[in-house]
């Protein structure tokens, strides 16, 4: 997984290690759990899919989701779906870090029910940081992007 | 079977449909609101994911949601749960075209049960009594006289356009049936803008009667006896019973067979009740549930069968698990609807659990999403958890329930625990001597 | 019926006890040592009366505190529970002399049945088989060899005095008797200074089946069918299941009637259970116990009989409620026990629950005195909750068990509960294949 | 019940108004109880007899044992048994409040299983109190009395 799209440190260096191994051993899915926390990697021919659920409760206290952890700043997914960075497989992403955006600038699209819904800039701003990757599947409110 | 089930539903009865999903080795997804995000279903579910913010209609009613969340998730199959989309038939269509499987009947007999007009015409066509009326709005007092003449004394007369009880009125006899008639247009007018209204046979004191079916759609019909649900306040069951302490051995075999005879002309595939009203040895139907109902435990319980279960077999495809003459029904099985409202008041009573034990031992089940340190959202429906029991006899279950009540800790919230005690000290509860209006008597004696 | 009994016992089958009790409207006193002052049985129980320090021969097992708790609160009767005072003739006798009923049999019997060697003579003189041994000490190798011949190999040499392995012998055929003598004998002679031996016929992989018995002393038996406790650690049970997955229908028919003629033929009252060796086919007698039994729940899932109210019932005096007729075995049954201990270690863990939330639905039973807060002493038996499952099948049950366990949240002390996890994934129990001597090998596994 | 035997003042208060209450309409028992506490007292022609067991719970969270309130120099019950402060009815009792009692002296009298048991002066003191009735049952550890 590229180093542009800094995920919160510890949930994106997990990620990453599993889907490091992924690649080594020549799987298609690992699940690991820790505690609370539990991730499964898994790769299809086209996307890399990330879900995180909460593991088998060890007890029943509140516990913070990771879609709580979230800098000032940050866009989050206006409706379950499936995210792109790209108009399509062979463009070039909308956005990387760093860029500045304008207000109403397309920053992303998130496909639901087959229909590609363009998430525009609320407000301009710099591209602080991508919470997700292309071809990932979010849920409603996950953080998407940070703009400062 | 099914690999991955998604369940489009929250609180207990989510647990219920993900608890019949692992017993069948079957993974499961959880939907839910940003409200939801703590909630039980969610935590044992294999993923989850959050569909929409609190209002129902943003979250568990948000269709394109739902399905989006199959589709990330790779789930096979969607399962309704009760209420929310159970009975809509539109999205039962929708599961279908995007390639999952709803768990529940086809949207045609989600449609046709779903409006009463026809779900009536369907029941008379096979052979199912209604309660006698004018099928529709009558003219004048003179058509009125004729048409109760047929329908017999005493007659409803009720809004065409109504509600609430405003524009009804009894007629105890042809005597009364005049200035009744008057009345209640001239209130209808008033009330709705509209004077219409229509004749019905008046049932004084029936008791709701629902039989519980299992079908295969491929000829497997089977019955689970009847619920006695007649302990209602604002047309919302509080404890329902089975066997109804009021029929005897021919009402039961007269009435699961109209059911289970309906069901299998019908040719029906999934969970599905019949309800009736019940008065001087005659039922009459009053609407089906195409679904799975919130009182449907007891049914497990006197049968052993598992509903949900047989509920995700024959949505794959699969035939009933049983035939009838496998059926046994054994004791007796008693539910309380444990709500989060005061149980004087009924005022809503939402917050954080801080302390929950639920009570156990013998013949004792309970289906609740609780736990210590859970907050009770404001945004749904408040029922919060359900005390099962089973016994040998009905007398055995009162007592149980009895000393469950007693056990079940439920702190921070007002529940309407206090009202079942009451209610098991109650000589016409004891007695089984009740009927659709005598909850709301019994409730009105307590209040200040 | 009685109005009041003590309950002479503590945590969940105290708890137990309390409910049948509550159910039948029978009011309760705890009796409880300083330790237990906050424990569920006190907390829900009418009276309660702290009768001594926190170690047992001061409280559980003082019959003086125990009977002047009974005399202070006018107890009629005293149910002792599991363990403790319950097979205690001496106890029986007492609160009988003190004018209250002793809850279980006669003290002639519980004498009887509380000694092996007269309670094997009993055993066969009802017809039933024994293991076949040497019937005392054997004089010398040549002795051995004419028993042997009639005992039949293999052949185990067993020290007379005693115990933990320790002068014990196999001799698989007459080849090696007098080698496997010889050493058995010095052993022997080492380890307790008695060289006297005995001879049993040795069985290698024998599965501990036991018949639940109720009885009324009035002519009424029946049996509630059979349990498999084989899966035992250190001759403690950890898992029990009904039906047995070895035996089949003639052998399940041949066992009960074994255990029903001889409660008959001894005139006994009360609940009871019969023990025995199962091995190819044959079952030999171990002992009866003459008490309620920590597993009862599982036979009375798939009976539906509430074992502890018969006991209340026939020390009262009435009859049994049912007949053997009556008795339908339905389904299966698990029960999971939940040890404060550690799954791997087995160290014990006694200490303060954190968090408790016990599983619910359908099929789940639990049977616990655990709540958040609670403190588990560290001055008892280690047992604090019971998970019992029952479904319509084996498989259906087994998977229920995964899915309660999952549920099951216990924090604050370790429990066995990672230990029924890791058996309910193990192929041996899925497919029922494993006898006395199993899961101490499966449990050495996972040891570091 | 006479003014010369304290108990805790709420406990004492609460059993002192149910037995008068018991002889005003002529009762042999009342049960009372609010929140975590629960008092049954009752009359028999003999004795008084008052048990003290925790009500239905509320809350399964730890409460406090009316046994735990406890002055310093408290003599507790040694067993479970009946109560007597006089060595026969008609006698007058071992001990009133104010006494000065020498160690060994017998302060009063637990009969179980129809022995009766002397509790005897741990120690030489003055009798603070006693928080017992005659013929009242007595569970083990009970507060008999308080020595000075």
């Amino acid at each position: 997984m590229p180093d542009e799209k800094p995920l919160d440190p510890t949930v994106g260096d997990l990620v990453r290690a599993l889907a490091a191994l992924l690649d080594e051993v020549n799987l298609s899915e690992i699940e690991y759990a820790q505690g609370e926390r539990r991730v499964r990697v898994a790769r299809n021919t086209a996307a890399t899919s990330v879900t995180v659920a909460p593991a088998p409760i060890a007890a029943p206290v509140a516990h913070t989701p990771l879609s709580a952890i979230e800098p000032a700043g940050t866009i989050k997914a206006p409706m379950v779906g499936t995210v792109y960075l790209a108009p399509n497989p062979d463009a070039a992403p909308f956005i990387k870090i760093g860029d500045t955006v304008r207000e109403g600038q397309t920053l992303l699209i998130v496909e639901a029910m087959k229909v590609m819904n363009h998430i525009a800039a609320p407000r301009a701003g710099r591209v602080a940081a991508i919470l997700v990757a292309d071809g990932m599947p979010i849920e409603y409110d996950q953080p998407l992007l940070v703009l400062e | 079977m099914f690999e991955k089930v998604l369940i489009a539903n929250r609180g207990e009865i989510a647990l219920r449909i993900h608890r019949a999903c692992r017993e069948m080795g079957i993974r499961t997804v959880a939907v839910h609101s940003t409200a939801d995000a703590n909630a039980m279903h969610v935590r044992l579910a294999d993923e989850s994911v959050c569909i929409g913010p609190a209002p129902a209609r943003d979250s568990y009613l948000n269709i394109p949601a739902i399905l989006s969340a199959a589709a990330i998730t790779g789930a096979d199959a969607i399962h309704p749960g009760v209420g929310f989309l159970s009975e809509n038939a539109r999205f039962a269509n929708m599961v279908a075209e995007h390639g999952f499987v709803f768990i529940g009947p086809t949207s045609e007999h989600l449609r046709l049960m779903g409006d009463k007009v026809t779900a009536k015409q369907a029941a008379r066509d096979f052979g199912i009594p209604t309660v006698p009326g004018s099928d529709g709005a009558v003219a004048d007092i003179d058509e009125a006289r004729k048409l109760a003449d047929g329908i017999g004394y005493p007659i409803l007369i009720k809004a065409a356009a109504g509600g609430g009880g405003r524009g009804m009125r009894v007629a105890a006899t042809e005597a009364s049936l005049a200035e009744a008639f008057a009345t209640a247009a001239a209130e209808a007018r008033a009330a709705f803008g509209n004077p219409q209204v229509y004749l019905e046979r008046y049932l004084g004191r029936p008791r709701h009667i629902e039989v519980q079916i299992l079908a295969d759609g491929q000829g497997g019909v089977v019955h689970l006896g009847e619920r006695d649900c007649s302990l209602q306040r604002k047309h919302q069951k509080l404890l329902e019973e089975t066997p109804s302490p009021a029929l005897n051995a021919g009402e039961r075999a007269m009435v699961t067979k109209l059911a289970t005879d309906a069901v299998a002309q019908l040719g029906y595939c999934g969970a599905g009740t019949l309800e009736f009203l019940y008065q001087d040895s005659a039922f009459f139907f009053i609407e089906m549930n195409t679904r799975l109902q919130v009182e449907h435990p007891i049914s497990e319980m006197v049968t052993g069968v598992d509903i949900v279960r047989e509920q995700l077999r024959v949505a794959d495809g699969l035939p009933l698990s049983m035939r009838q003459s496998d059926i046994v029904l054994s004791g007796h099985a008693i539910e309380c609807r444990i709500n989060a409202e005061n149980s004087v008041s009924f005022r809503p009573s939402p917050g954080q659990i801080t302390a929950y034990l639920a009570p156990g031992g013998l013949g004792v089940r309970v289906d609740s999403a609780l736990y210590e340190g859970y907050i009770v959202p404001p945004h749904y429906d408040s029922l919060v958890a359900k005390l099962i029991l089973h016994g040998t006899g009905r007398n055995e279950c009162i007592m149980r329930m009895r000393r469950a009540l007693e056990e079940y800790v439920i702190t921070g919230i007002d529940t309407t625990i206090p009202l079942h005690q009451r209610l098991a000290a109650e000589p016409d509860f004891i007695d089984g001597n009740y009927d659709v209006h005598w909850l709301e008597r019994f409730v009105a004696r307590a209040q200040p």
